[in-house]
């Protein structure tokens, strides 16, 4: 079973590589964007078989390893 | 003074650490691999050393927060005992929750390696007891993520409790917004937990113990740990 | 008989960039067709990169021997001995070309490359620099690329843990499609301690030590060597990408493992990965070597020999280990967390023989696949000498300060302070001389014992006098470790060239050749490894780069507190002058950055006085005489002297040009074997005694004062202001919006 | 207009961070994990009002800065 976490920045936190990025896509001539947000993707390969088990699971991953939960916050997708 | 650096898969100043600790007390710190369950007998210093502990990889100092040694580490500061993280070892502490907020990419971005001005905020710790409260030391920072930020709360009762050691500074020792390299909030260079027993810092005090390195300051905060140490 | 699967064409074979009569080479060596598998291994062991078929002839006549040098070039590094049972590996490598298709990977797994050369010998490393070149500034692929190899060499060598002490960075339209990426990795080794790549005894087991092997970078040997086109698109996919965190391990387990006397012959996976290294194990030790390709970890399912022989996965070993220290071996793989694998064993038959569950993919004959490889001797033709220009010829285009400031503020002298604060220079503790000095200072484990380092080529000389250029770049890093005291002991090169098939460009590789060769002998300053990067050049253009013989050079110093910096130190020294006089204005940075003129034969190199100058500073400096030194290079005397001042924030006063000396000339002149000094009014009569007695020219220009730039009737310049033009060129351009 | 970029590894490209992460989580005790990838997620908002207008120029900022197609694919997502 395949599932895709997104790990993202909580609001209000400062987000320097969106920021540069931003800058940088002006400088391309990229003149219509109006804030960028950099954040993370996992996509995992889990045994389980049961979508519930599984994302329990994965909760439980990002809880202690994969966002730090000071700073971001996370969304879990199974994909099948 | 019996000190302990702990060295984890891609750690890489644990030797720099090593040779300041040993020029300090004389005998060299006993170096203590991650997957050890237990400090040797009598540690009463423990060192999270610089580096790329598992290459950085998802985020600083998150994979080696949660290496076995890391209980015996939280433990031992439960108990009042030092713990002092440099640079790598300071965001594998605000991983492990053992000091407060978490380190980011620095607001430029890139990696910086170069010295900066630091002022040292209080000489009442174990850490900074051999400096001046106010005094302006120089040492060099080598980061690209030392972007020292918390939530609001945070912040304030770190202040308000005065739990920062060291601030980013300029030339003269003034602190403003401007001041830090890498952005961090309120330009904290270095942070103390709430019994100031445990000590993270971004920069490296250990690069800056000898004439040959340009400066001496960093050796102060070797000293104070060994003084407070021998007087406890 | 082997099964051969697939029917091997002229097209497969032309792919493979074996020209027609390299293949019949081939076929007579096996006396059969070759299978796909063995196609491939025969064209990265035949192709440029790892057979030198070009250069091979030439390499021969460079100097290689010397009273210090344990191993000269044929290992991964060369070792010089630096006394107290130690020694100095060092090596340069480039990944010009993957660095050019992916900027951050390409030049991080450069470092990563570099790096293994120098510990598979045994030696911990204390130091990296890199020799860069970038097209123009204002060509739209500058900046990214400038961004993008910056990053990869500060994130691969930061995480590694080495510090990144020195290098060169210079910009130019002949590299617009093909950046020169060199790097140069520097360690420290016990001499009874060595290790090489020659395996011995029958039957030991051959073991593979690192990351799993993936598809990554296959062909990538042959692309290194393939001409840049519109097409090179399509070879993307074989970029490999860095781990330095495996590395990092790989070096602490190598380092713990040698410890244990468990490696008899160990060899990194570079170039053509498990193919290079196992042919060369088994042909330097004149023995065969069995591989059962099963049991190579892989990364992905399903990958067949071809692609397991080809593949260049970084941060992988291969070694034979003692059999009876199997058991401490596999302990230390355990604890460092590597894959590992006994993946075949040594074998008396004198073949390479490649297996996967019990299918033989390849057998051929060991020995003959390295010593049969083609060798070349190209034609070429001499580069058409150019007219010394006289510096009275030419018009300066605007007063000595003015041209001072504007010089500073140039691409190619402007201030590298951004790049080299990307790099962790002071990890490790040794670093005593930062970057943006003449050559980098290292101690050696905190002693008194320290190293210099410095890499150095005027491509604009080689481009114009490829033999005295050649001469020059080995001349300019002997001078530039002279300058901070240190006895220059070796070097390393790399040749970067455009295509060896085009006589004029072969004739620009045969004449600097032949002056590294010539410095090398005069000065004793013998070429211990190196590298060759051929065609480096744009295929739609045509446009071949500038001819880059970067050099290497590494110093000894006895005590590293009796050396020498560029900075002024206090105001009242004398101000000297080593050498002759300035007057030399051709193929100058003057005259390309201020009069768009890229003309002129370049400044003659005359050795024996560069032997003699360069002596004679060194000894000063290590009687403690000197204050500050600099050589005079790039942009000539004015430029030295204004650098010594910014570094020290402290100011000089200068006399005007003798009478008869074009002001230019004199200022920006940029003639050989010269140094500026900066001596204590005390010592300044002993200084000039010795000198003479050295039969050294030297006369005193001025001396240091305040915080401006006087010059007597030319006027004077703030340091602020000349700092504001030296520091800000470089920030400027890489925030400029692309 | 928001929209949402993701950037994933290209099939057999190494990717160092993935494997690192599935150490850890194996050291944690998640034994049901058989693979992690690492990606990146960029969350723009564009001044577009059209959905097809937008992905064009998003497309675009990917070939030239978000993504390197040397060795990473995108996938790009309006959010309205
Ligand atoms: N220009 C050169 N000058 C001297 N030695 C060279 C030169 N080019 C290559 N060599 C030597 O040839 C050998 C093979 O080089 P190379 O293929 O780059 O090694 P590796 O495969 O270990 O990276 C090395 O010992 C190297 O030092
Ligand atoms: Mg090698």
């Amino acid at each position: 079973m395949r599932a895709r976490v997104v790990v993202t920045l909580k609001a209000g936190v400062l987000d320097p590589q969106g920021k540069a990025i931003e800058g940088a896509l002006s400088g391309l001539g990229f003149s219509g964007v109006d804030g960028v947000r950099q954040g993370k993707v996992f996509d995992l390969v889990t045994r389980h078989t049961d979508p519930t088990k599984a994302k329990a699971e994965i909760g439980a991953m990002c809880e202690r390893l994969l966002a730090n939960t000071v700073i971001e916050s996370y969304t879990i997708e199974i994909m099948g | 003074m019996k000190a302990a650096v702990i060295v984890f898969p891609g750690s890489n100043r644990e030797r720099d650490m090593a040779r300041a600790l040993k020029q300090a007390v004389g005998t060299p710190p006993a170096m203590v691999w991650h997957a050890e369950t237990a400090l040797p007998a009598g540690t009463d210093l423990v060192v999270l050393p610089g580096g790329f502990s598992y290459g950085d990889y998802l985020r600083c100092g998150a994979i080696a927060a949660l290496s076995p040694i890391m209980s015996a580490v939280s433990e031992h500061a439960k108990r009042g005992g030092l713990v002092l993280g440099v640079c790598n070892g300071f965001q594998i502490l605000c991983e492990a929750r053992l000091l407060p907020g978490v380190l980011v990419r620095n607001a430029g971005v890139g990696f910086l390696c170069k010295p900066v001005h630091l002022r040292v905020e209080t000489s009442a710790s174990p850490f900074t007891r051999g400096y001046r409260r106010g005094e302006r030391i120089t040492v060099p920072i080598a980061h690209g993520e030392g972007n020292w930020v918390a939530d609001s709360e945070t912040v304030a009762k770190v202040e308000d409790r005065g739990l920062v050691a060291f601030r980013y500074c300029d030339e003269r020792g003034r602190v403003s917004p401007g001041t830090s390299p890498n952005g961090a909030t309120n330009e904290i260079a270095g942070l103390f937990n709430a019994k100031k027993n445990v000590l993270g810092l971004m920069p490296h005090p250990e690069n800056a113990i000898e004439p040959a390195h340009g400066s001496t300051d960093g050796f102060g905060l070797f000293l104070s740990m060994a003084g407070a140490l021998a007087d406890a | 008989m082997i099964p051969n699967d697939t029917i091997i064409t002229p097209e497969i074979v032309a792919s493979h960039g074996l020209k027609p009569d390299e293949y019949d080479r081939l076929l007579a060596l096996l006396g059969r067709t070759p299978t796909m598998t063995e196609l491939g291994i025969t064209s990265a062991m035949w192709n440029e990169h790892c057979s030198y078929k070009s250069s091979r002839v030439h390499l021969k006549t460079l100097p290689t021997k010397g009273p210090r040098v344990i191993h000269g070039p044929g290992e991964n590094a060369g070792v010089v001995d630096i006394g107290d049972g130690m020694a100095v590996v060092f090596k340069m490598e480039s990944h010009n070309h993957p660095s050019y298709i992916e900027p951050y990977q390409g030049a991080a797994t450069g470092v990563g490359g570099i790096l293994r050369d120098v510990f598979t010998m045994g030696a911990r490393p204390i130091a990296c620099l890199n020799a860069l070149r970038f097209g123009a500034p204002e060509h739209p692929k500058t900046r990214r690329l400038v961004a993008g190899v910056v990053a990869g060499i500060a994130g691969y060598g930061n995480a590694f843990g080495v510090p990144t002490v020195g290098g060169e960075v210079n910009f130019h339209s002949a590299y617009d499609g093909n950046c020169l990426v060199n790097a140069m990795a520097v360690g420290i080794a016990r001499t009874n301690a060595i290790f090489t790549s020659e395996a011995t005894g029958v039957g030991r087991p051959i073991v593979y030590l690192g990351s799993k092997t993936g598809r990554d970078g296959i062909h990538g040997a042959t692309m290194a060597s393939d001409v840049f086109s519109e097409g090179s698109d399509e070879k993307r996919p074989t970029v490999q990408v860095g781990d330095p965190f495996a590395e990092k391990l790989l070096l602490e387990a190598c380092l713990e493992l040698m410890a244990t006397g468990a490696v008899i012959a160990i060899q990194d996976m570079g170039a053509a990965g498990l193919t290079c290294s196992a042919v060369e194990m088994g042909a330097k030790g004149g023995l065969g070597v069995q591989l059962d390709l099963e049991k190579v970890p892989t990364r992905e399912p399903g990958m067949t020999p071809y692609e397991i022989m080809l593949s260049e996965s970084q941060e992988r070993m291969l070694m034979v280990l003692d059999p009876a220290k199997e058991a401490v071996a596999r302990d230390v793989f355990i604890k460092w967390g590597l894959d590992f694998a006994v993946v075949g064993h040594t074998t008396d038959t004198g073949r390479f023989v490649i297996s996967m569950h019990g299918d033989v993919y390849a057998d051929m004959p060991i020995q003959e696949l390295g010593d049969q490889s083609p060798l070349y001797n190209r034609p070429w033709v001499a580069s058409v000498k150019r007219p010394t220009l006289a510096a009275d010829s030419i018009k300066p285009p605007c007063g000595t300060l003015e041209a001072l400031q504007r010089l500073m503020a140039t691409p190619d002298l402007a201030s590298r302070r951004w790049v080299w604060e990307h790099y962790d220079h002071v990890i490790g503790g040794d670093t005593v001389q930062l970057p943006g000095g003449d050559a980098a200072i290292v101690r050696i484990e905190g002693g008194a014992k320290a190293l210099a380092m410095t890499t150095d080529v005027t491509p604009r000389y080689c481009f114009a006098d490829p033999f005295e250029g050649g001469k020059q770049a080995v001349a300019e890093a002997w001078r530039n470790l002279s300058s901070v005291g240190a006895l220059p002991i070796a070097l390393t090169d790399n040749l970067n060239f455009g295509s060896p098939e085009r006589p004029e460009i072969m004739g620009q590789f045969v004449g600097c050749v032949r002056g590294i060769g010539e410095a090398a002998r005069v000065l004793d300053f013998p070429v211990v490894s190196g590298n060759v990067s051929l065609y480096n050049e744009n295929k739609v253009t045509g446009n071949a780069i500038l001819p880059t013989p970067a050099i290497g050079g590494v110093g000894l110093i006895e005590d590293w507190r009796k050396t020498a910096s560029v900075a002024f130190k206090a105001s009242g020294h004398a101000i000297l002058l080593i050498g002759g006089e300035g007057s030399h204005l051709g193929a100058s940075i003057y005259l390309r950055e201020l009069l768009m003129r890229e003309d002129g034969a370049p400044p003659p190199v005359d050795l024996t006085v560069e032997k003699r100058n360069g002596d004679a500073v060194r000894h000063l400096i290590g009687s403690g005489l000197v204050k500050a030194c600099h050589d005079v290079s790039d942009g000539g005397l004015l430029v030295a002297v204004a650098e010594m001042a910014l570094a020290g924030g402290i100011g000089a006063k200068l006399k005007a040009e003798p009478k008869g000396v074009p002001a230019h000339a004199w200022f920006f002149g940029e003639d050989q074997a010269r140094y500026v000094l900066a001596v204590a009014k005390d010592d300044l009569e002993t200084v000039m005694a010795r000198l003479r007695d050295a039969g050294t020219p030297v006369q005193q220009i001025g001396e240091t004062a305040g915080r401006t730039l006087t010059i007597s009737r030319h006027g004077s310049i703030s340091l602020g202001d000349l700092l504001k033009s030296h520091e800000g060129w470089f920030p400027a351009f890489m925030n400029a919006a692309n």
